[in-house]
């Protein structure tokens, strides 16, 4: 955290000031570590084992905090009959499919009911709850005693018995000593009077089991009653400025705005159908539809009617996985023909970087955006095959356009930032040349294209041709007003275009319109609320009055939770937000995350719909049970608890089950894409992780051409342990060369202490750190650490595997640079005898077009 | 006269004059240190933004004088950095300013081994004028199946991380409605 | 005016060299080499001309008291050194043109359009602070944001630091805070914590920094000198040896002059 | 600035003596060639005008031609050393600005002053002095102004390094004085023997009495320089090694032949060339030697941290 986010971390120096114990785990020594009173090395790739070992000593320590559990977990819940853990079936969840490789999470459900999940995969809910209860969907049978041994307390209980600090060590090689002092000090920081909160990274999401990583967290922290609190919470430190933003309001190709899902094809045949499946009984996505329509209405205006379904059938459809890298395969075989990079490097910031280029090689034209001509805006004459002359630039057919962009000081605009708040950066000079904004370049985009397509009566060219796209613009440039853009994003009644003020006012009639429901009220009162600017230290610290944090301005999410179950806080010390019974009103430091008027002793009648189903202490408000979930019982593609899988490229054995990597992952089986053994590798012994450095941005668009930057971090290198040194005579300040099946890098070496080799069952794990900023333009070049990746990604969200890896290293620069993509087999292939990474079962997984292995194709049922 | 009085601010006299045996501190002051001022009292107008880097969200202020950024510090005003900024959030002047920024639009022409200025509006006639021609040639209204997906594969979009919210929003209405589902960003990776 | 100064805790500091950038941003400096040093995370290597915040990077096989690492026995001690601002400053009392004055803040800013670039002043710093740059000819260190504190605002480095490692202030007062500091490190058994020239009696060739330090270990760990004397301070027995020398050239001189008589 | 690569950083930090990554701590002086080449030619102008004012006062009209020669010697000194300084300075336009203020905490300012009274002095005395009436007289009266301003501007130099964070000059600050005026008598005297005058025999015995007691006093100091250098390992070492170290050695060398020479009996002009010669050469090898051993000095954070800590180790107080 003080690596990526230093000023993010000045608060938590101020709590280590004042006594908070700051941990920090990570298979390198950072400048976290540094000042951290306690640094855990871990083997990349092995924090679930971590954290599950932590839920054990929780369990079996009794340490959890059982009112919390009771009443805002689904602990009590009972789970059905059917369920077989993986401690059962060797890693193995109930319900794979052999035949499309993938879960019928079916038997994961609750007895007797079928729930869907907040986020995640919502086609798993049927869209026909068979409760008892009538629309009611949570579970139907608890047990309060946590006795059950179908209860989820006791499954969960079960699954991770065997996490043991012993196991930790093994496989994570975490001295047990140091283990059990985590997991002391979160323990006695948990509780009524206090908090431990858990801060991540992408160190956790780039693995091929990242969901499940953030699951562990959230099983840890609901166990320890740290979610909704003070010092609580699981916090996702993000990495751009408005990558928060980019999600909330997606660039993203599965979601529609405010976390709607884009139409698939096969479920989502009409408006009906999405609305039902995608909306819920029960909790606050009850709400669905009113969101939806206000959104088609947003987009469509007076065109979308009831009748017509609000032109939802002029949305695309999707009809599997079609994320970053799967398009960039299809992209290499030729079937995408045009493409935008606006303000992204993938040749040096995505993985593969040569896979990228080759599919960038294929396409017809490409339109790269950005502030300096990056490696992917001349993958065309500047890249290592070039240099190689197996490419000529004479021979890429890609028409290539440049636009220059402009900065944020150049442009009106909001950023969301990682703690979801929305802050108005306004604009202070006009940009330079022909540098534009992007909100210039997609008006200006559509508004020709929707002159091209004038008069058209193609039924595809209707969705255009009705979109919504009259932006007041000014000045020479024609710049178009961000401010309408937000007023749009946060919603107008139509009748008379007055904003809305919250999203509890939107209508599913077509009455209103609304771009994002959850930023409904960022343009409350028809004020920019995003530009407010009332300094910190005028008011209270929860900061209400600067900027604007979805939803209605609540900066913690769920804060019922800090209150407990009638409403009191839990603690003096940690009283946030509670029921005053006086006003019959909750009230407190934030804006309370829950019906401000539903009193802590409301419970559902039989007959309630909606969102009157959430109880009086139902603080998770978006569940449709209203509950955290301990364990989740739809939603994810690869199983309802976290459970440890090696990496797709390990160094050692799954130590737990037979099924070595998660069988749900993504892969994708290509000649370009090659994978090393799954674990013993002994072409590639080494563990290799990647990061950032603070002096460094991502891919290095912002920073490698900054002087003041460059300096400070000038050249690639490669961190090794003095060991590995001596071994393969590397010498600080020299060369080296490190080697995966996808190519071949080199680095300055930077031999130190920080990143040790660790002992895994009595052997010796070696690892490799790469930062990833380089590339071959900017002010100070180098190779860029993501060539030697591969395409392999987590099945719920499509995130690569970055973070753990294997590969070689030798001293030297490189001879050769060769990249499989166009070198062909930099080594000789292996047979992977007695080195399975599947069970018989899970290794029968259909492969799809452009070598796709996924478990989440909607082909099975 | 310029000579005298030139002479009588010559240090070395006033030294002596004031029996300043070490001329260490105001004797020795030049002129301009005496009237010497932060850059930033000059700017015309101060700008309140936001850090364009990570996602903590550091407030910045923009110094403009004569519609040049004058300089960029942190705004103290912000309850998230009170007017700390991490290194890469103070090099946002050369970010900004820098002479690596590209002004002109280019263009590569298939199989061309050069890049040729051309006029932003030309340029983006083409590239809607390609987007019209791919959508047309790649659209897909129903799967090889039956089922209808009204789209075209053959476009796709990554970026948006480092975009403001209602860039974002454009891109995702505008591509949205042409059929383009393969629009991604840095969120994903 | 009361006397200001930096107290720089190095406790508490990350490393990120937001210092370095806000300050060269603030001075528009020039980059110092782009060039890989192979020094842990330090790449600017030294205070310089163009470097008037540096942080260092030390890589420890010792621990850190309080600290608990599955490393064993390291630590990695960062510190964001810059201008001391001595209460006798080498640099000051060496100009020989009165370039280098002794501000109203009492700190030590050297004015840009008076130095010609003599040289004197960067053998005179024991800090090895002061430098002249090549291409520009004159010297240059940190100038405490001289034009910044005329205008009521705080050097640019202690304003950007996101732990407050660096610190501004009165200089009393950040004494003083520095004690309750060091107090509260001792009171936790860091007992290795000292203040390095917070004042005359610790620093006596100096008689204090303006600019001083929280340190874990002896200075020379962090490349500071341990007992670093403003050069004028030991100026007597130079001049009073040239004295004796002189007279002796003079007597030779006569010496000479007679001798040949006598022939 | 410089690189080190070192095997394995974290592995070498020293408990006992640790350095930063073998980092100077002290920044390398940024002067050039002129100024060794200044104090040479400051001392020579210096221990010259010293000369001349002295003969002048002792014995005026019969030694002058010595009294002459040595005027312009001094003079040519004066602006040769002045014309270098500029040269070395980063803003040789601001030359004026050393006359801004007086510091007397700085040798350099003092030496500031020094020189351009002695400059002017030497130059007056050497342009005036052939000439009768009130112009020769006050050539005569600026000779004597140059003889007195003479005797600091041979010395100050050593003194301007003493008096700095180098810890070769530093540790030598109470013998570089007396190196550097037996040198600059040395140099003087030796400078006479090739410059293409007639001097009269007494004169030139003047001078070479002169020149042998300067290079005797130059010799000694050598000795006690090295002796008080040596009392820290690492602060004498570049006297020793590199080529500060050559050059040391080459001065003495050469001083020493000169001296030889100059003992030997017979006073033929090729004898008194080669003594002047070896002399000269002896002279610029010291002050090189001088200013690259303060260049190695500073570059050696050893000789830096044993200097401070070394005195306040031997006081019994082992703090830190």
């Amino acid at each position: 955290m003080a690596e990526c986010h230093p000023v993010g971390f000045r608060w938590v120096m101020a709590a280590k000031s004042r006594g908070a114990k700051v941990i920090h785990v990570d298979p390198r020594f950072t400048r976290t570590s540094a000042v951290a009173d306690l640094h855990v090395p871990i083997r990349a790739g092995s924090d679930i084992a971590f954290l599950g070992g932590l839920i054990r000593h929780v369990i079996e320590t009794e340490r959890y905090f059982l009112e919390y559990v009771l009443h805002y977990t689904n602990a009590p819940a009972l789970i059905c009959e059917d369920f077989k853990d993986t401690e059962d079936l060797d890693g193995l969840f109930s319900g794979w499919n052999e035949k499309d490789g993938q879960y019928d999470p079916a038997s994961w459900a609750y007895e007797g009911t079928d729930v869907g999940p907040a986020a995640g995969n919502r086609e798993h809910f049927t869209g026909q709850p068979y409760s008892e209860r009538g629309t009611q969907s949570g579970a139907e049978r608890f047990d309060f005693t946590l006795q059950h041994p179908r209860c989820v307390f006791q499954i969960v209980k079960r699954h991770f018995s065997r996490y043991t600090p012993e196991l930790v060590e093994e496989v994570c090689g975490v001295p047990r000593e140091l283990f059990l002092q985590v997991a002391e000090a979160v323990c006695a920081n948990s509780g009524r009077e206090r908090t431990t909160a858990f801060c991540y990274a992408v160190g956790w999401t780039q693995h091929s089991t990242g969901v499940q990583y953030i699951r562990s967290a959230s099983i840890l922290q609901l166990l320890l009653g740290n979610v909704g609190r003070p010092g609580g919470g699981i916090m996702a430190l993000r990495g751009h400025a408005s990558i928060q933003g980019s999600t909330d309001i997606p660039t993203l190709y599965d979601i529609l705005p405010g976390y709607l899902p884009m139409p698939k094809d096969k479920h989502d045949t009409s408006f009906e159908q999405y609305v039902k499946l995608n909306g819920s009984p029960s909790g606050w996505w009850s709400e669905f539809p009113k969101y939806a329509v206000s959104l088609l209405k947003a987009w469509f205006g007076a065109a979308a009617t009831k009748e017509n379904g609000w032109r939802f059938d002029d949305l695309p459809r999707l009809s599997g996985d079609h994320s970053h890298m799967t398009t960039v395969s299809a992209m290499a075989d030729g079937e995408v023909k045009g493409y935008f990079l606006m303000g992204e490097n993938p040749t040096v910031g995505s993985m593969h970087g040569a896979l990228h280029r080759k599919a960038m090689r294929k396409l017809d034209w490409l339109v790269v955006r950005d502030f300096a001509l990056t490696e992917s805006a001349e993958f065309w004459r500047d890249a290592p095959e070039i240099e190689r002359g197996e490419v000529r630039p004479e021979d890429v057919p890609t028409e290539v356009f440049f636009f220059p962009a402009a900065t944020h000081t150049e442009k009106d605009g909001s950023f969301t930032n990682t703690q979801r708040l929305l802050q108005w950066h306004h604009k202070a000079v006009e940009p330079p040349g022909d540098c534009r904004s992007e909100l210039h370049f997609t008006y200006h985009l559509g508004r020709r294209l929707k002159e091209l397509y004038a008069g058209s009566m193609e039924p595809s060219d209707q969705g255009l041709l009705t979109l919504t796209w009259d932006y007041p613009v000014s000045g020479e440039s024609e710049e178009p007003s961000a401010e309408a853009v937000l007023q749009e994003i946060n919603g107008f009644r139509v009748a008379d275009r007055q904003p809305v003020g919250q999203f509890t006012d939107l209508k599913d009639d077509g009455s209103t319109a609304c771009g994002c429901w959850i930023y409904c009220g960022s343009y409350a009162k028809g004020v920019n609320q995003t530009a407010r600017r009332k300094p910190g230290r005028e008011q209270p610290c929860v900061a209400l009055e600067w900027g604007w944090a979805w939803p209605a301005n609540r900066h913690m999410l769920y804060n019922r939770a800090s209150a407990d179950p009638e409403g009191r806080p839990w603690s003096e010390r940690k009283r946030y937000v509670w029921w005053d019974e006086e006003k019959k009103h909750w009230t407190g430091h934030d804006t309370p995350d829950f019906i401000a008027d539903r009193p802590p002793s409301y419970r559902p009648g039989k007959d309630a719909k909606g969102i009157d189903t959430l109880a009086g202490d139902n603080p998770f408000v978006m569940q449709g049970d209203g509950l955290g979930w301990l364990y989740a019982p739809s939603g994810l593609a690869d199983g309802p608890l976290p459970t440890h899988y090696e990496p797709q490229e390990g160094v050692v054995e799954n130590f737990l089950y037979g099924q070595q990597c998660n069988p749900g992952r993504m892969e994708w089986l290509r000649r370009d894409n090659p994978y090393h053994r799954p674990w013993d590798d002994p072409r590639f012994p080494c563990l290799i992780t990647t990061y950032r450095l603070t002096e460094h941005h991502t891919a290095g668009g912002m920073s490698r051409w900054l002087t003041w930057l460059s300096e400070l971090q000038p050249e690639m290198f490669c961190e090794v342990s003095p060991q590995l040194a001596r071994e393969k005579g590397l010498t600080n300040g020299g060369w080296a060369t490190i080697t995966t099946a996808r190519g071949e890098i080199e680095a300055r070496v930077l031999v130190t202490e920080r990143i040790p080799p660790l002992r895994i069952k009595g052997r010796r794990i070696q690892q490799i750190g790469l930062p990833y900023h380089w590339g071959s333009k900017g002010r100070v070049r180098g190779d860029a650490a993501n060539e030697l990746i591969s395409f392999v990604a987590d099945p719920n969200v499509s995130i690569q595997e970055s973070k753990a890896l294997t590969g070689a290293i030798e001293a030297g620069r490189r001879s050769r640079g060769r990249r499989v993509v166009t070198s062909g087999p930099l080594v000789p292939a292996l047979s992977s005898g007695g080195h399975e990474r599947d069970l018989p079962v899970v290794g029968h997984k259909p492969v799809g077009p452009h070598g796709i292995s996924e478990s989440r194709t909607q082909e099975g049922d | 006269m310029g000579f005298l009085s030139s002479l009588s601010r010559w240090p070395v006299l006033q030294q002596i004059r004031k029996g300043d045996v070490h001329a260490l501190r105001e004797t020795a002051r030049s002129p301009r240190s005496e009237q010497l001022r932060p850059r930033t009292e000059g700017a015309d107008r101060v700008v309140q933004s936001i850090c364009p880097y990570c996602a903590v969200g550091c407030g910045q202020l923009v110094y403009v004088k004569d519609e040049k950024i004058l300089d960029i510090e942190g705004d103290p005003d912000s309850p998230i950095s009170e007017g700390c900024l991490c290194p890469k959030g103070a090099a946002t002047f050369q970010l900004v300013t820098g002479s690596h920024r590209v002004q002109r639009v280019l263009h590569r022409r298939p199989h061309g081994t050069e890049w040729e200025e051309v006029p932003l509006d030309w340029a983006l006639e083409q590239v809607a004028q390609r987007v019209k021609r791919t959508r047309e040639e790649t659209w897909e209204e129903t799967t090889k199946e039956g089922r209808r997906v009204h789209r075209t594969m053959g476009i796709a979009h990554l970026g948006g991380a480092t975009l403001d919210n209602e860039e974002n929003y454009l891109i995702k209405k505008l591509f949205t409605a042409l059929g383009i589902v393969q629009v991604e960003n840095q969120a994903r990776i | 005016m009361a006397a200001v100064g930096f107290f720089t805790d190095t406790t508490i500091c990350i490393g990120c060299k937001a210092c370095e950038v806000a300050c060269k941003e603030w001075n528009q400096l020039p980059d110092d080499g782009l060039r890989f040093t192979g020094m842990s995370y330090d790449n600017t290597a030294a205070l310089g001309a163009s470097t008037w915040r540096h942080v260092s990077f030390i890589e420890r096989p010792v621990p850190l008291t309080g600290q608990e690492t599955g490393l064993g026995d390291f630590s990695w001690l960062l510190q964001s050194d810059v201008c001391k601002h001595c209460h006798r400053a080498g640099c000051l009392e060496a100009c020989p043109t009165g370039a280098i004055i002794r501000t109203e803040f009492d700190s030590v800013y050297v004015q840009p359009d008076i130095c010609n670039g003599c040289g004197y002043c960067v053998v005179s710093c024991p800090f090895g602070v002061i430098d002249r740059r090549e291409d520009d000819g004159r010297a240059w260190k940190c100038t405490l944001c001289y034009d910044r504190l005329k205008g009521g605002m705080e050097p640019a480095c202690a304003k950007a630091c996101p732990t407050d490692s660096i610190q501004f202030g009165d200089l009393d007062e950040l004494k003083d805070r520095a004690r309750g500091r060091l107090e509260r490190l001792h009171r936790h058994g860091v007992t290795e914590a000292y203040l390095y020239g917070a004042d005359a009696a610790g620093q006596p060739g100096t008689e204090g920094l303006n600019a001083f330090f929280l340190l874990l270990d002896k200075p020379e760990v962090y490349n500071l000198p341990p007992d670093p004397v403003a050069p004028a301070m030991e100026a007597k027995p130079a001049w009073t040896s040239m004295a004796f020398a002189v007279l002796g050239m003079a007597a030779a001189a006569v010496g000479a002059v007679l001798m040949g008589r006598e022939s | 600035m410089t690189f080190v690569w070192r095997d394995l950083p974290s592995h070498s930090f020293s408990e006992d003596e640790p350095t930063y990554y073998e980092r100077p701590v002290l920044k390398e002086p940024v002067w050039i060639w002129a100024v060794p080449l200044y104090f040479y030619a400051g001392g020579t102008a210096g221990a010259a005008a010293v000369l001349a004012a002295t003969a002048q006062a002792l014995a005026g009209d019969e030694l002058h031609g010595l009294v002459r020669t040595c005027r312009w010697v001094a003079a040519v000194g004066g602006a040769a050393g002045s014309a270098l300084l500029i040269r070395d300075l980063g803003r040789p336009e601001r030359f004026l600005h050393m006359l801004r203020v007086i510091r007397p905490t700085s040798a350099m300012s003092l030496g500031s002053w020094v020189l351009a009274g002695a400059a002017s002095a030497t130059m007056g005395s050497a342009l005036l002095s052939d000439h009768g009436g009130l112009p020769g007289r006050l050539g005569h009266f600026a000779g004597s102004l140059a003889g007195l301003l003479g005797m600091p501007l041979a010395g100050y130099t050593a003194v301007l390094l003493g008096n700095t964070a180098v810890p070769v000059w530093k540790a030598t600050r109470r013998s570089l004085p007396h190196l550097f005026i037996g040198s600059a008598v040395s140099g003087a005297a030796s400078l006479f023997g090739l410059l293409p005058v007639d001097l009269s025999p007494r004169e030139v015995r003047i001078v070479e009495r002169f020149g042998m007691m300067g290079k005797v006093a130059d010799l000694a100091a050598m000795t006690v320089v090295e002796h008080e250098a040596d009392r820290i390992e690492p602060v004498g070492r570049p006297l020793r090694e590199g080529i500060s170290g050559a050059l040391w050695t080459a001065a003495r060398v050469l001083t020493g032949a000169s001296l030889a020479l100059s003992l030997l009996s017979g006073r033929s002009r090729a004898k008194r060339a080669a003594g002047g010669l070896l002399g000269t050469a002896g002279a610029l090898a010291l002050r090189f030697a001088i200013f690259h051993a303060g260049k190695a000095s500073a570059r050696d954070p050893r000789a830096t941290f044993r200097q401070q800590r070394q005195p306040r180790e031997a006081e019994a107080n082992p703090q830190r």
